[in-house]
């Protein structure tokens, strides 16, 4: 399944980056995410415990990140099995200097496999929707403070709520 | 850990401790082995399993046992009364509403709060009533034709 | 077909839920009907480690009028819904949005409080509580609170309820003056849900211009919405076909459609375009 | 009593127990002490295994054994019972032990106390896998995609050619040629009850009693034996009720060998009921086909030759009769017409997918699809009507039997017949003028036409993978009750009261006197089984036949004991008489019958009494059979017949369908106006079982058309996996029914009958895509694939 979009960030390019690739960071805006430990040079052993609603599984395998080039480019490949099967992506990410902050293009494709793929036809492309905004919501909040400050607090709730309160800002901008 | 029941099926009383994961299909097909009421699918979509609940249809496989508690529930084997068919079962049998008979039981059930609440259904009003019920054998003609056999029998009696 | 273990508790008050659900706001899950939470577990996408059964709480199942408002029991069944006189009478479009819910099992045994919840992206209620701008009466460990059914839906399968709460009541202001109502829907033909579901609640001035409409839309989206493109395009207007042809454009409007192996997104907004206007127009045509 | 049941709507037998709850299918078989099973089937359509743990699932509470590939390597290949030459046959092992093929195959099964904490366990089984890359379309698997089976070097299974006459000089002189690509989508068979296993393993008498939902209790003792090398007669198969097959239990299936093993391995009953996701993942599917037709045809419609060539999508493993259906198609492709020249070029293949097999109609839906689809093709490059197109090519009745350049010989038909009545009965011409009318208000209005032949009573045993024939006994039973065995498997469609009512027309017995006994080897004679159409036709002639050796016997002792020549007896109304010159002469008697068998003292056998009757029922023969005392020499005592029955060809019913549908051009949803069936099936046993078949028939056309597909996403990913996603066709999608009928009796067989059981499906699916190309030939549309879904039909009409 295809992936795509573009997230604005209200942060400097560089800074996006840096989040992008601090694992500790990554861990805290990858929705779910109870375990990134490096095993390698870019490449993590990852637990993740994720879901919508009462739908909820835990998934365990590896994120790998690839084609660094800083401030604008990487590639985030991720794989892991669970109970509920397995989902497989991998996700390009070009950052741009924007106007006030960062424009972020993401291309992707996720692939799910297992109970998931068989039972969630209708919701998949939703939940993987759902997952990119919440991960860039939260990566916009990060990229928003200092290095060497105290991460923001983004759980689920929180992230989705700012996540809604950031979509009502949008639609009277647009209006 | 397993929690107490008490409910009434087909007019008896029955305690049991169940896990309460234990779905109540499978409570009255294994444990009480009242094997009429079927398993079709594992969504909620095919109505084998359709029994009374307390006088409502529903499906047994989409409810725990433990929340049949203090319940009466009528099976297929609980719809014939002093061993005279149900009008639906009649109709069922006159009008070759079967084949392979498995989706019958939930089909006989769930047809018979149809006409409980309607008594003399129009055909669309009979496939709405019946929506939540796949049979793969009949077409559904012969079924639509046995629950209007069924509104008539009753009617006149 | 077999879920994964749980604990099984059934509390005879509201507080005693509550409380239950404070213990373990994570792993506790509410079950009402448990026709959208049951499937779900028998597939093992959902492992609670407990049900809190508020089925066994009669004083959450009503339906009943007090002063300008409606006033619905989370636990009230689709069925006593569709069957309600009082509702046919005072809000005709909840019993026919009821009436296109599920199957007749499913409706005798599913709750209004259970879906709107559950928040499926195309569940039925939410269109017609957002069409009847509902309020939500939720409780929670610090107490109650009230949240406009436009600001419950948040995202895919994800609503205002906070961990710990659970949704008490659904409260409907009487419909008045002039109304007209329907709920119009594409029912996937394996599953029965929307793929497109449009609530129309209308009310007109005494010439018969649009006082004002109110659009709810479920299956187009992750969530179900208020179309306030095609509120806006038609208040005023005479209703007229030109009136409603120009508003149903917006139906779609500032949502990402849906594409599934059904309905792809381009399809599923003219769906949502053609039963705008079909609603729209069942509307107009039983306004008292 | 002199009977007439046959031809009448006799209420079925079968219903009282099904109507109320209390027949047995194989879950409500329970055993004490059963043990369940439940199994690790792989999530990935094609990986290598490289390591199963089942440490934490043996650990778990309840569990008493998991078993791996490596745990069954003895037991024998799943098997494939189609021969064709060249064919590939890949090593279909009952657990995947290496590698798996695709999702759902089965990797170990894990054996609890009970269903719960088996189900529990399977989560606890680790599997590790290697992915390897995935092929799901077919033609590309044709075409060099990632190979499946490594040894084969490639993924086609088989490449056959077949048909008579010479297809390249029709085409180079035709006055016209049509060329259309069509796709016959996977469909998932979906019997409402699910497969299911329980085996009961005795150590002590080394027998294995195997309950089954299987559609062919005979061919699946036969090949379970030798999986799980039990002696044949030590292995008992009952398939008690089934709920539905239509083709998908004409099969024998890894679990089901696996179960008898598990339980030979404990000494337990053993069971394990499908889920429903495991039978859309595990269980054969149907069709599955993509390939061009081509049509040759003079200016004047007449049709010169047609030739498909078509890639039919196996599977990652053959089933029983997997490569076998494909090659069905290419024996129909005639369809119901005169074609001098056909050619049909198969190329079948592996693919990451469960494997397809027959699935109601087996190959002759997808043949009906292509002849019928072209039918309309011609007729629009023609601008002619598709009826008119179809008359001018029928073989006239006195052209039967009518050899096809597909090798066969059609037995008999009225094809003008069928076509005539059933556009009588739609009001055909008006239809076209409401059309005419309709087209210029708007209305988008579509009316389809099919006329199909079909190919049924499966078969001659020459042309039959595993036998062709059917058996049966017919016993009198001492006290005058009448049992039938039919190796005949029904399995729903009402034999139980269709050989019934043949018995009680052909002995002259009471139809409550009789009982039909199927589907259990420890009792029938050997069978094949019901599928293709045939349990009447084959095994409703064997129990014919069996009656009839019976009545010879009979007849025999009737004379002895009326002391006559057994020329000089006639039987007619259930009783043997002398004949009336005879019986004139003979001592005045009773024509009564002279053992009231029914009050005959319990426990206590009656003396028939013959002394002075001039007439003596079956029954009283019966008793007096059984008693021996009054027997002529060199007699068997008992009364009871065996027959096998083999048929010498097979039997082609027919027919026409007439579909009329109207399209919501803003939405593109298709509603069903008309529909009407004229089936020709020959002689008719009970018209309301024929109808019963039909609708079903007509509904599962319904679905294909319009609503199912099983979809899998490239990485071979059932995406279709539960019935929120599988379409089947519910009660409010169906039209009113307009059914009527013909009846051209077959040759082939003594009863005239020809079968009927898959007419619907073959039949109706042309008429109702016809239909709704109809309703869109405004916008230049000439095919669309099926399912054809609203949006589908919502795109033509707004983008071309």
């Amino acid at each position: 399944m295809k992936l795509d979009g573009t997230h604005q960030l209200e942060a400097a390019r560089e800074r996006v980056y840096q989040c992008l690739v601090d694992p500790e960071v990554l861990q805290r805006c990858i929705p779910g995410c109870e375990r990134l430990e490096k095993t390698a040079e870019n490449t993590f052993a990852a637990t993740i415990r994720t879901g919508v609603g009462s739908i909820k599984g835990v998934f365990n395998g590896t994120a790998r990140l690839e084609d660094l080039r800083e401030p604008e480019h990487l590639r985030i490949v991720v794989d892991g099995k669970g109970t509920p099967g397995f989902l497989k992506g991998s996700g390009d990410l070009d950052l741009e200097q924007a106007e006030n902050g960062t424009k972020i293009t993401y291309a992707g494709d996720v692939q799910v496999g297992g109970t998931i793929a068989s039972v969630g036809q209708r919701m998949i492309q939703g939940t993987a929707k759902m997952m990119a905004t919440q991960f860039f919501t939260s990566l916009g909040a990060e990229a928003a403070t200092q290095v060497g400050e105290p991460p923001p607090q983004h759980g689920f709730f929180r992230t989705a709520l700012r996540w809604f309160s950031g979509w009502l800002k949008n639609i009277f901008r647009k209006q | 850990m397993k929690k107490a029941i008490n409910l009434s099926v087909n007019g008896v009383s029955r305690t049991d401790e169940v896990e309460p994961r234990m779905l109540l299909v499978h409570y009255l097909r294994d444990v009480l082995e009242l094997t009429g009421t079927h398993v079709g699918c594992e969504t909620s979509l095919c109505g084998a399993c359709t029994v009374m609940l307390d006088g409502q249809a529903v499906k047994s496989c989409t409810l725990f046992a433990v929340q049949a508690d203090g319940s009466a529930v009528t099976t297929i084997e609980g719809l014939a009364e002093n061993g005279k068919l149900h009008p639906v079962q009649e109709g069922f049998w006159e009008k070759h509403g079967l084949q392979c008979g498995y989706c019958t039981p939930g089909m006989i059930v769930t047809a018979a709060q149809l006409l409980e609440r309607n008594a003399a259904p129009s055909r669309e009003e009979i496939c709405h009533g019946l929506d939540g019920n796949l049979c793969r054998c009949t077409g559904y003609q012969h079924i639509i034709e046995a629950v209007e056999y069924a509104a008539k029998k009753a009617g006149q009696s | 077909m077999i879920p994964a273990q749980f604990d099984y508790q059934a509390p005879a008050t509201l507080e005693e839920a509550v409380s239950l659900l404070a213990s373990d706001p994570d792993g506790a899950k509410i079950l009402a009907g448990g026709h959208s939470l049951i499937p779900a577990m028998k597939l093992r996408l959902a492992q609670p480690q407990l049900l809190i059964d508020i089925g066994r709480i009669k004083s959450l199942a009503y339906i009943r009028e007090e002063g300008d408002q409606i006033l619905i029991g989370a636990t009230t069944t689709h069925y006593q819904l569709e069957s309600s006189d009082l509702l046919k009478r005072i809000c005709p479009l909840l019993p026919e949005c009821a009436k296109s819910i599920g199957d007749v099992q499913v409706r005798n045994k599913g709750t209004i409080g259970g879906s709107i919840a559950h928040s499926d992206p195309a569940g039925d209620w939410p269109a017609a509580v957002l069409a009847l701008g509902a309020d939500l009466v939720l409780v929670g460990p610090h107490g109650e609170r009230t949240v406009k059914a436009e600001e419950f839906f948040v995202d895919l399968l994800t609503t205002a309820l906070e961990p710990g709460e659970i949704l008490r009541e659904i409260r409907i202001k009487k419909p008045s003056g002039r109304f007209g109502h329907a709920y119009q829907k594409v029912p996937h033909p394996a599953s029965g849900f929307a793929v497109v579901g449009i609530a129309v609640h209308l009310e007109l001035n005494d010439d018969n211009s649009c006082k004002a409409a109110a659009i709810g839309v479920t299956g187009v989206s992750v969530k179900a919405y208020r179309a306030k493109g095609v509120e806006n395009a038609l208040a005023g207007t005479s209703l007229d076909t030109d009136a409603i042809a120009a508003a149903e454009k917006h139906v779609c409007d500032g949502v990402d459609p849906n594409s599934d192996l059904y309905a792809s997104s381009d399809y599923r907004c003219q769906l949502a375009r053609v039963y705008t206007r079909r609603a729209l127009q069942a509307a107009k045509a039983n306004v008292q | 009593m002199t009977n007439n049941y046959v031809g009448k709507r006799v209420k079925r037998t079968e219903d009282p127990r099904l109507i109320r709850g209390l027949a047995h299918y194989v879950d409500d078989v329970a055993l004490p002490g059963t043990l369940h099973v439940s199994f690790v089937r792989s999530i990935y359509a094609h990986a290598r295994i490289t390591n199963v743990d089942t440490s934490a699932a043996l650990a778990a509470p309840g569990v008493v054994a998991v078993y791996t590939g490596h745990d069954v390597a003895k037991i024998g290949a799943v098997p494939c019972a189609s021969a064709l030459p060249d064919l590939k046959v890949p090593d279909h092992r009952v657990l995947a032990s290496d590698k798996v093929y695709f999702v759902g195959h089965p990797i170990a099964a894990v054996v609890a106390t009970d269903r719960y904490a088996a189900r529990d366990a399977v989560d606890l089984v680790m599997v590790d896998y290697e992915e390897l890359p995935v092929v799901t379309d077919v033609e590309q698997a044709a075409a060099g995609g990632p190979v499946i089976h490594e040894s084969f070097g490639d993924n086609i299974a088989y490449k056959l050619t077949t048909g008579e006459g010479d297809i390249d000089a029709a085409f180079a002189a035709a006055d016209r040629t049509v060329k259309q690509r069509i796709l016959h989508n996977r469909l998932a068979p979906i019997a409402m009850e699910p497969r299911g296993v329980l085996a009961r393993y005795f150590p002590g008498e080394e027998e294995l009693t195997m309950w089954s939902s299987t559609q062919i209790p005979h061919l699946m003792r036969t090949q379970v034996a030798l999986m799980i090398g039990i002696p044949e007669n030590k292995l008992r198969v009952i398939t008690p009720e089934v709920g539905g097959g239509f083709g998908s239990k004409l099969n024998v299936y890894a679990e089901e060998a696996l179960l008898g093993w598990i339980s030979m391995q404990l000494g337990k009953p053993v069971k394990w009921i499908e889920t429903r996701r495991e039978n859309m993942l595990a269980t054969i599917h149907g069709r599955g086909q993509v390939g061009d037709i081509e049509v040759a045809f003079k200016n004047d419609g007449t049709l010169t030759g047609l030739r498909y060539s078509v890639f039919a999508d196996l599977g990652a493993y053959h089933q029983l009769l997997t490569p076998a259906i494909p090659t069905l198609t290419g024996l129909m492709l005639s369809g119901a017409y005169k074609i001098p020249a056909i050619q049909m070029n198969i190329t079948g293949c592996f693919t990451n997918k469960m494997a397809t097999d027959a699935y109601r109609g087996a190959g002759r839906p997808e043949a009906t699809y292509v002849v019928e689809r072209a039918l309309d093709l011609v007729a629009a490059e023609l601008g002619a009507d598709p009826a008119e197109v179809r008359r001018k090519n029928f073989p006239a009745p006195s052209e039967f039997p009518f050899h096809t350049a597909t090798g066969l010989d059609y037995d008999s038909g009225d094809y003008e017949a069928a076509l005539n009545k059933a556009q009588e009965i739609a009001g055909y011409a008006q239809l076209r003028e409401e059309q005419k009318q309709g087209r210029q208000e708007g209305r988008l209005m579509g009316i389809g036409v099919s006329t199909y032949v079909e190919i049924c009573a499966l078969g001659p045993s020459q042309a039959m993978p595993a036998g062709g024939w059917e058996s049966a006994t017919v016993r009198i039973e001492p006290t005058g009750k009448v049992t039938v065995l039919t190796g005949a498997s029904p399995h729903g469609q009402g034999q139980e009261t269709s050989f019934a009512q043949i018995a009680a027309d052909e002995l002259g017995v009471d139809i409550n006197d009789i009982t039909v006994i199927h589907g259990d080897t420890g009792v029938v004679q050997y069978g094949i089984g019901t599928f293709g159409s045939r349990a009447t036709a084959v095994g409703g002639t064997a129990v014919f036949v069996a009656i009839q050796k019976l009545k010879e016997k009979a007849q025999k002792i009737a004379a002895h004991m009326l002391k006559a020549d057994a020329s000089r007896v006639s039987f007619e109304g259930g009783k043997y008489s002398l004949e009336a010159a005879a019986a004139a002469s003979a001592a005045t008697g009773t024509s009564e019958p002279v053992v009231p068998v029914g009050e005959a003292p319990a426990g206590a056998l009656p003396e028939p009494q013959t002394e002075g009757k001039s007439s003596l029922t079956i029954q009283d023969i019966a008793l007096a059979a059984h008693l021996a005392k009054e027997l002529p020499p060199d007699t068997e005592p008992g009364l009871s017949a065996t027959y096998f029955f083999e048929p010498k060809n097979f039997t082609f019913p027919f027919g026409t369908h007439i579909a009329v549908v109207e399209i919501d051009h803003e939405t593109g949803d298709i509603k069903f106006l008309r529909y009407v069936a004229v089936d020709d099936c020959g002689r008719v046993i009970n018209p309301m079982l024929v109808d019963g078949q039909v609708h079903g028939g007509i509904v599962q056309s319904i679905g294909q058309a319009m609503y199912e597909e099983v979809v899998y996403d490239e990485q071979g990913q059932l995406v279709t996996g539960t019935l929120m996603d599988y379409a089947v066709p519910r009660a409010k999608h169906i039209p009113n029914f307009e059914l009527d009928r013909t009846e051209t009796p077959s040759p082939v067989n003594p009863l005239g009958v020809k079968g009927v059981g898959e007419a619907g499906t073959i039949g109706a699916t042309p008429a109702i895509v016809g239909a709704i190309v109809d309703a869109l030939a405004p916008f230049g549309v000439r095919h669309l694939d099926m399912p054809i879904k609203p949006e589908n039909v919502w795109r033509i009409i707004n983008h071309g």
